[in-house]
């Protein structure tokens, strides 16, 4: 399986904690889920693991609609990472 | 139809209802709700509230919210406006405004849409405290109750 | 405290919002409602509504129904404001607005307030139809138990 | 018992069947109470007759507090008739 490019989001203080609002990267083919994403973008830097530790609450979106774990990711798409949202 | 709009600018309260209104007879009520920045939290005095948004999301989750209120409520229009950036203590955050022939509708559309604001609509909160500390407003236990009471499924981690 | 006001002029309701708020900070949300006057009774096209009221006692009824409001909820402020006289097809009757620390407050009273109002301000409405016809208008039997869901005793015929 | 006045106030249809809005009214002292006083109207006249007619939803304040039938009535009050508000 290919790696394929996605596009990244970060809001609130997973931006802060991750240092930056978005990025461009190249994800491993067998990262087909929201889920695997956020498991393997933990990995990636003490930044990462601290925004995606266990216990905390991580929502997230795929183009720009709310998403569970088992969402299918796909070449492209636009993933954003963020708490739970506190507006209105 | 929903007039909905998400900025960094005060609102006119009084120009929308008028906006809503004008030309209308067949309206009988309007239901309104506008929220503000209080000045303290747990009496730690507050210098300004942040509001972040998703930009390529946020009128759409707003248009969705506003669209589920008209699949509920037999509506005559409505508005949504939310603002972001830096706010300070005493102005107004949100407005929801719900125009229906009859009260009921009205009203219970004012309530919904502002519940579903609060826990669908991706704003994130942060305090800035008089002292200089700052804080991400945590979501509350309470409004993703106030939410459900109107059948939505709860959102779900990654 | 709230601000009655039993009056034959128009209201300015961007005016009531800003008087309500002017320099508070302790304010989270503010629920209103406003009720119009609608352009056709059952598809019968209306010239006018005329509400006649009771002078020496309307303030007073007002006064009390804004006062039980305060006993129920912990409100910051409010306006309600009714007008009488010759109102045309879409002009405003009537504006309540609840200020108070949280949403659910500033709303539920909102809801009582003018389900109350309906059942306990000494008004009466007369349609003025495009045809000629007159008609007061029937208290209905929804109101009535809008009202009483408040834990009110039905008023009683003599 | 000695007679007293009342001041009376009729509003909308009431107002329209009995020809007037208010009126200062003589009462025999044995009309101690609202439902007697509105039963002692109905018979003064066919306006009278028709405003207080059985089955119509009349409704009454004494001074200028809304009251049921067994209020009573002393020299002097202001009594009010009308329909069922309609405000609102």
């Amino acid at each position: 399986m290919t790696s394929y490019r996605l596009h990244l989001l970060y809001f609130a203080w997973l931006r802060e904690r991750i240092g930056r609002g978005e990025e461009e990267i190249e994800v491993p083919g067998e990262i087909a889920t929201l889920g695997a994403l956020s498991a393997w973008l933990a990995a990636r830097g003490p930044g990462y693991a601290s925004a995606f530790a266990a216990g905390k609450a991580v929502r997230a979106a795929v183009n720009q609609s709310f998403a569970g774990p088992e969402a299918a990711l796909g070449p492209g798409d636009e993933v954003a990472f963020f708490p739970p949202v506190t507006g209105g | 139809m929903f007039r909905v709009s998400v900025q960094e600018a005060p609102f006119d309260i009084g120009a929308e209802f008028a906006s809503l209104s004008a030309g209308r007879d067949d309206i009988g009520g309007i239901g309104c709700f506008v929220g503000t920045v209080r000045g303290e939290v747990d009496g730690r005095p507050l210098a300004a509230m942040t509001l972040e948004h998703y930009p390529a999301m946020t009128e759409r989750a707003l248009a969705a919210i506003a669209a589920e209120a008209e699949a509920r409520w037999a509506l005559l229009g409505g508005t949504v406006i939310h603002r972001f950036g830096r706010l300070a203590p005493g102005a107004p955050i949100v407005l929801v405004l719900a125009a229906a022939r009859h009260r009921e509708a009205a009203l219970a559309a004012t309530g919904f849409l502002i519940d579903w604001l609060k826990t669908k609509a991706p704003f994130w909160k942060k305090e800035s405290f008089a002292d200089g500390g700052e804080a991400w407003v945590e979501a509350k236990a309470a409004d993703e109750a106030a939410s459900a009471r109107w059948g939505d499924e709860p959102p779900r981690c990654v």
